[in-house]
């Protein structure tokens, strides 16, 4: 398991290697997932964003989420990686990678940390638009989705 | 002494993103709130509405009781991701 | 969207570049599946595989999946590669991609194309064991998980 | 002519990946079957229990007419990903 929270880029290969490589357990089915800038909210088109964070309880609570999903999927190894700092439209900005012994184990692993992401890890965006930036307001589509994984029977 | 850190439009709107109050016995999180409310319309306003708090990077209610040295982070609802 | 059938192995990064230069509208999340050779069976350990396709068929059928994920879960681009012939154990072998504004529709669109590849695309893999090879049994979950996007109201 | 192509178990089975049988007006799916399976018992084995066919790499069921220059697939459920 690992949890990375940098300014820097990530590179999908190099992520995806050091998931496998650290497999506990032999992995048939790998997911991943990786969030980009949008170029566009509900008033029209950004110039990207900034995203501020917690340091210290960030990489602790992306740590929590990585460890429940392994134990609540039998997962062979989960990892989550998160930029912050000013990023540009199209910039990657997350990236969940899940392995497991059977497939919708990691896809269940996947979602559920993006999901539970989006409530639980302390990370706020700033979206820039006509030279001013705007802190961006909760989605509540979110919070339901996040909500639905506590509902269900582990 | 208890470290206070705010984050986001909690730290815009106090104008404030770190300071320290004196701890004392029986001391929440609710009347940490409270003083820091007192304290100025900048702090009345950034804690007002939904604010999330966290004493030692783990997410709490306001019934929380403190103790000595701890952390206590005060900040909007999360848009990571 | 782009279907692959061959026995050269492929690239992560390859693969996840060439999903998202030919996506037809911004893309905010990509969900990525990879399949592994798994090194076990219900008999024990086993010694690699070997992959018998249709040719032409193989294609088509891979083709016709990867539209459907992207009319149905409204994708910004969705792949499908499949690796044929002999396979050591631990080796990639499949590799699913999608692209999507919504994560959700990304996770489901990676799923749906997954569960109905193993049930309509013609593929078929021989286990080397002791020496011997044996064809696999379809598993009765995966036709159930296929079955199932048939139910849900689209 | 059809051509008829037998993959998996199903041309091991049979011991032939492909051949040609004349056409002749009506022919469907199940009546090509049982004229294949009338030609030898290792046909007769290889087209028993669940096979699954294609005519011109579409799935059909035993019911499917069959036309002049129809290539009709014969083998058994699928096991990729």
């Amino acid at each position: 398991m690992f949890v990375q929270v940098s300014e820097a880029d990530f590179s999908q290969q190099t992520l995806y290697d050091q998931l496998l490589a650290q497999c506990d357990k032999p992995a048939g089915a790998i997911v991943t997932f990786t969030g980009l800038v949008r170029d566009f909210n509900a008033q029209g088109p950004i110039d990207g964003l900034e995203l501020e964070h917690y340091p210290g309880m960030t990489e602790n609570a992306l740590l929590q989420l990585v460890e429940q999903a392994v134990s609540r999927f039998s997962l062979a190894n989960a990892a989550a990686v998160h930029r912050i700092g000013r990023l540009a439209n199209h910039d990657q900005i997350v990236w969940v990678g899940c392995a497991a012994t059977h497939r919708h184990h990691a896809f269940e692993g996947a979602c559920f940390i993006m999901d539970t992401l989006k409530q639980a890890v302390p990370l706020w965006k700033k979206e820039y638009q006509h030279g001013a930036a705007q802190w961006v307001e909760p989605k509540a589509s979110d919070d339901q989705a996040a909500m639905a994984w506590l509902k269900k029977i582990q | 002494m208890i470290t206070v850190k705010t984050f986001a439009q909690v730290r815009e709107l106090s104008g404030c993103g770190q300071l320290q109050v004196p701890f004392e016995a029986g001391l929440d999180v609710a009347s940490l709130i409270l003083r820091l409310q007192q304290q100025s319309p900048a702090w009345h306003d950034a804690l007002e509405g939904t604010v999330l708090c966290a004493v030692n990077q783990t997410l709490c209610d306001s019934s929380a009781l403190l103790n000595e040295n701890d952390e206590v982070a005060f900040f909007p609802p999360v848009t990571g991701g």
